[in-house]
C-alpha cells in the first residue's frame, strides 16, 4: 500500500473576520501554501458547515477550486458537523490510497460571525437530532451541561476537575499567535464566569469564530516531483459514528466512537498509545476533554481530571493535549477545525511549533467530533 | 435570520408532539420519534405504532439561559432529561416549577404547552413538555 | 487495480412526501435493498444538499447510519449541490479502490416540499456566487433563461429545437412507476405553459420534489461473500469543476466541465461512447439537455435538437437519454438525483426496468452536475 | 422562511455594491468582487483594487416572473447580462425601462437602487443596478 504525506500546511488566525467572505479566507490561506511547488493538484476536498445557512453558498467545491486558480480540478464539499475538517482530510486520504489521486488539497473553511447571537446558539444543534431535541429548545450546550452534571455526580468530583482544562488550554494560547484568545485565565475566572446552562460556564465553551486552514496531500509516488520543506507522514485515518442522542447510548459518559476511531488509526499506523506525544482533541466543551481522554484510555473513568490536575496532560507529562489551545482558546471554526487539528500536528512534526512546540514528538494524533460524539475521526501522523 | 420552525413539519410530527405517539420495535423494544420501515437499533421490520405513557422520571436538568432564534421570550427555561417505565428517554421542556424543585427521581407528568415562537412570522408551536405530577398513579 | 461493482439499488417514488421525515424517507428506501444479504457495511456515504436549511439538520452522517441500524459505521455527508448524489458515489467509488472499504452503501435524499415557494424560487442560487448573482434577485432559473436566448440565438433556432426535450422526457416517464410526473405533454403544452423567464416556460423546468435513492457497492474481492441478484460493474467515474458564473467562461454554451468528466470516465471504463446505449443526462432546466449532449459530444453545435427531432435520443435511436423521464419528469430531488440516476442505470443493465427497458443495453452512463454545470460527475456502468 | 440577508454580509460587500470596487489581477486583468490573495484564473499575487466603469453594453436579458425570497415586491423584474468595456460581465437588475426598449448592444449607466427587501425583518438592501443610458459619453 503506497504511504500518505502532508507536504505543506497553513492556517489564518482564528477570528471574527467581519471584512472577509469565505472566497478572501480561502484565497488567503492557499496563498500561506506557496512553499510548496509545482502547484499540481489532482483533488480537493472543502469542509464547511453552515455556508449554507450563513452565507447562502453550497456548492463549495466549484466555489473554492475557482477561487484559488483551479477551475476544472474535482472539489467537493464534505459536511460532519464539527468534524467536517477532519472528514474532509479523511476523503483526501483515501482518494490517495485509491491511486486516483497523488496530491490532494484539503481545505476548512468557516464563517460563523455572520450569526446573530441567537443563531450561534441554535446552530450546534443542528448536529444533534432537531427534531428530538432541538425543537424542544434544548441547546447543544445544554446536552453538554447534563453529561457534566452526571458526570461530576457518578464520580463524585468537585468541579474543578473538569473546568481546569479551559485553564490549561488559554495558557497553551497564550503562546499561540493564530489563537484566537491569547489571554491567560484561572480556575476562578472559569468557574465565575456567567453560567451558560449549569454547571456549564461561557469559559467552559467556544465563540463564533472565522477561520481557514488548507494543508496538501501527496502519495509517496509523486512525493519526489514536489518541492517542499519538510513531511509529515499521514499514517493512519480512520472514524466511526455512534448513537446520536448521547443519552439513548449505553453509557452516556463513553465516547465510543472515538475509541473506535483512534484504535483504529493507531493501529493502521502501527503505533501504540504511548508512542503519542502530541494529541488534538476536541474539547468544543470543557467536559469533552474528560470523556475524549477516558474514552481513548489516556486516562481511567472518571480520573482525567486528577490526571491533569497532575500534569499528565501538558508540557513534561505524558503527552501535551492542545498544545496551541484547541477548541476552547485556537477556536472552533467548526467545519475548519479538523483542518487546525492537523496543520498543528504537522507544525510539531516539522519543529515549526514556536513557543508552543513540543520537545522530541515523533509522532502526533488527533480526534475530532461531531456534535457530541455522534461521529468521530482520528488522524495519526509521524514525523516524515 | 433562519427558520426553525415550518407548517408542514409541525404537521408531520403532530402526533408525537402533542401525544408521544412513537413507532416501536416489536423485536428489540426500541421507540422512534418518526415513522419508519426498520429498526435504527436491530434493523427488524417488526415495527408498530405505540404511544409513550404520560408519566415519567427526571434523570437529570439544567436551564437554558442563551436562547436559541424562537425561544427568546421564554429564556431562562428548565429541560430535562426523562425516563419512561420502559427506559426510553427524552430531554424536553421542565414547566409549572422551579429548579429547586427537581432532583433526579422526580415524578413528572406530560402535558401539551406552546413550545416556542418564532418572532418574526409569528408562528407558535406547541408541544409536550413534563411538569411534576400533580394528578395520581403512574 | 480492483473492480466495483454495484449489487443492489433501491429508489422510492419522488413526490411530495408531506408524512415524512428524512429518517422515514431513509428507512424505507434502505428496506428496499432486503435481496442484498448479509448486511455488512464498510462505510456509508449520504447525499443532501438543503436539509440544513430546510430540515434543521446537519451531521446527515450519523443521523442515516443509526436511522437505518448502522450506528458505529463510519458515515459523511457530502454535498455539490445538484451533483451531490453523483458526488457521493464517486466518494463510495474511491472508498473501495482504497482498500480501505469493502462495501459501501450510499443514500442520497432531499425533502424539498418543506421550503415555501420563494424559498424554492431562492434555494437553486446557493449553487451559483451568491454574493455575485442571488443577491440581485438573479435567479438561477434567470441564469439558464439567458443561456437558452444566447443558445437560439446564436445557432439561430426555433425555440421547439430547446423544448421539445420535456415532451420526450414526460412521455419517458408516462412508463416510469417511480417518476414524479407521469402525464404525457406536448409541444404545445410546453410552449404555452407560463413563463418563468423568457423564453423559459415552466414546463421546461423542474418542481421540488422529495426522494431517496440508495445503492450498495462492493469491491470484486468481497463479491462472492454477498448474496445479490444480478450485479453491474462500475467500471469508470470522475469528476470535473468549471468556472462558476456561466458568462464567464470562455463559451458560456460549452459545459466544459462535463466534457472533461465524461471522457474521463469512459476512458477509466475502457469504452468508446459509442457503445453507450443508456445514459442520465442532468435536464435541471431544458436547455442543459442541448448543452450537455452537444459537449459530451453527441451532436454538433447546436444540432441536438435536430437529432432529437430524428430520433437519436429515444428508443430505437443511437442512445437512450433518460429513460425513466430525467430531472424533468422522473424528479429532481436535489441531493438524491445522482443517486437515482445510477440505480436507474443499474435496473436497465440488469434488465429489471419493466416499460422503460432499452434492449440490449450492456453499458452506461451518467452526467450530473452542480449549478449550471460549474461542477460535473460522470459514472460508467458495464453489465456485470 | 431563511435569512437572505445578513447586515454584516451587507456592510463587507459595500464598495462592490454601490460602486463596484472590485479587486483586478494585475497579471491577466481578472476581476474579483471579493477582497483576494490569490487570481482566480492565473494565481499571480499581484491584486490590485479597481473600479468598474460606470457605464456597460447590455449582452443579453430576461425577466424574473417567479420572484425568490425577499423580492416578492420587485417581481417581475427586468435582469441583465452586462459586459464593460474590460470585457468584465456581470449580471444585474435592469431599470427604469419595459423590456421592449432592450436590446443586444444597449448602454446602460449604473445606478444605486433598493435591490430588495426582507419582508420580516424589514431590512432594505441596496446596490447597483443598471438602466438605458441618460447621460452623455462613456
Ligand atoms: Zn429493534
Ligand atoms: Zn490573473
Amino acid at each position: 500500500m503506497r504511504k500518505v504525506y502532508i507536504v505543506g500546511a497553513s492556517l489564518l488566525k482564528v477570528d471574527e473576520q467581519w471584512g472577509h467572505s469565505i472566497d478572501s479566507l480561502v484565497s488567503q490561506v492557499v496563498d500561506g501554501l506557496a512553499e510548496v511547488r509545482p502547484w499540481k493538484i489532482d483533488s480537493i476536498y472543502v469542509a464547511n458547515a453552515l455556508g449554507e445557512i450563513l452565507q447562502n453558498q453550497a456548492n463549495l467545491g466549484a466555489i473554492v477550486a475557482e477561487d484559488i486558480g483551479l477551475a476544472g480540478v474535482p472539489a467537493l464539499r464534505v459536511e460532519a458537523g464539527g468534524a467536517s475538517g477532519a472528514a474532509a482530510l479523511v476523503s483526501g486520504y483515501q482518494a490517495i490510497l485509491s491511486g486516483l489521486a497523488d496530491t490532494v488539497l484539503v481545505i476548512g473553511v468557516e464563517k460563523l460571525s455572520d450569526a446573530t447571537p441567537e443563531e450561534a446558539v441554535f446552530l450546534p444543534s443542528l448536529s444533534e437530532r432537531y427534531d428530538l431535541v432541538g425543537f424542544q429548545g434544548v441547546t447543544e450546550s445544554a446536552l453538554a451541561a447534563m453529561m457534566y452534571r452526571m458526570y461530576l455526580e457518578r464520580y463524585e468530583l468537585p468541579q474543578e476537575m473538569v473546568a481546569q482544562f479551559p485553564v490549561i488550554m488559554h495558557e497553551h494560547a497564550s503562546r499561540a499567535p493564530h489563537a484566537q484568545y491569547q489571554f491567560k485565565t484561572t480556575l476562578d475566572n472559569v468557574l465565575s464566569s456567567p453560567v451558560v446552562s449549569p454547571p456549564l460556564r461561557r469559559l467552559e465553551t467556544t465563540a463564533p469564530a472565522d477561520g481557514a486552514a488548507a494543508l496538501i496531500l501527496s502519495s509517496s509516488d509523486a512525493l519526489p516531483t514536489i518541492q517542499h520543506e519538510q513531511v509529515v507522514e499521514l499514517a493512519g485515518a480512520a472514524s466511526s459514528t455512534d448513537i446520536v442522542f448521547p443519552f439513548d447510548r449505553e453509557d452516556p459518559l463513553k465516547l465510543s466512537a472515538a475509541t473506535r476511531a483512534f484504535f483504529e488509526a493507531l493501529a493502521r499506523a502501527g503505533l501504540s498509545r504511548e508512542q503519542v506525544k502530541v494529541l488534538e482533541i476536541h474539547d468544543s466543551y470543557s467536559i469533552l476533554a474528560n470523556l475524549i481522554l477516558e474514552s481513548i484510555g489516556y486516562s481511567e473513568e472518571g480520573a482525567s481530571g486528577v490526571d491533569a490536575k497532575n500534569g499528565m496532560f501538558d508540557y513534561g507529562g505524558k503527552v501535551v493535549i492542545n498544545a496551541f489551545g484547541g477548541l476552547k482558546a485556537r477556536g472552533h471554526p467548526l467545519g475548519a477545525t479538523g483542518v487546525y487539528q492537523a496543520a498543528e500536528i504537522f507544525l510539531q512534526l516539522t519543529g515549526r511549533a514556536g513557543a508552543c512546540q513540543v520537545d522530541g514528538a515523533k509522532y502526533g494524533a488527533m480526534i475530532s467530533l461531531s456534535g457530541l460524539g455522534s461521529a468521530a475521526y482520528a488522524l495519526v501522523m509521524k514525523e516524515g | 435570520m433562519h427558520a426553525v420552525f415550518r407548517p408542514p413539519v409541525n404537521w408531520r410530527h403532530r402526533r408525537f408532539r402533542y401525544k408521544l405517539v412513537v413507532w416501536r420495535c416489536l423485536n428489540c423494544g426500541a421507540v422512534h420519534h418518526y415513522a419508519t420501515s426498520i429498526c435504527r437499533r436491530c434493523r427488524s421490520n417488526r415495527i408498530d405504532e405505540d404511544k409513550l405513557p404520560d408519566r415519567a422520571r427526571l434523570i437529570t436538568y439544567t436551564v437554558v439561559k442563551n436562547p436559541p432564534i424562537a425561544f427568546e421570550k421564554q429564556a431562562p427555561y428548565i429541560v430535562g432529561l426523562v425516563e419512561f417505565e420502559d427506559g426510553t428517554k427524552l430531554v424536553a421542556g421542565i414547566t409549572d416549577c422551579d429548579p429547586e424543585e427537581l432532583k433526579p427521581g422526580t415524578e413528572l407528568e406530560r402535558v401539551v404547552r406552546k413550545i416556542a415562537e418564532d418572532g418574526e412570522s409569528g408562528l407558535i408551536v406547541y408541544g409536550y413538555k413534563f411538569r411534576p405530577a400533580i394528578t395520581r398513579g403512574r
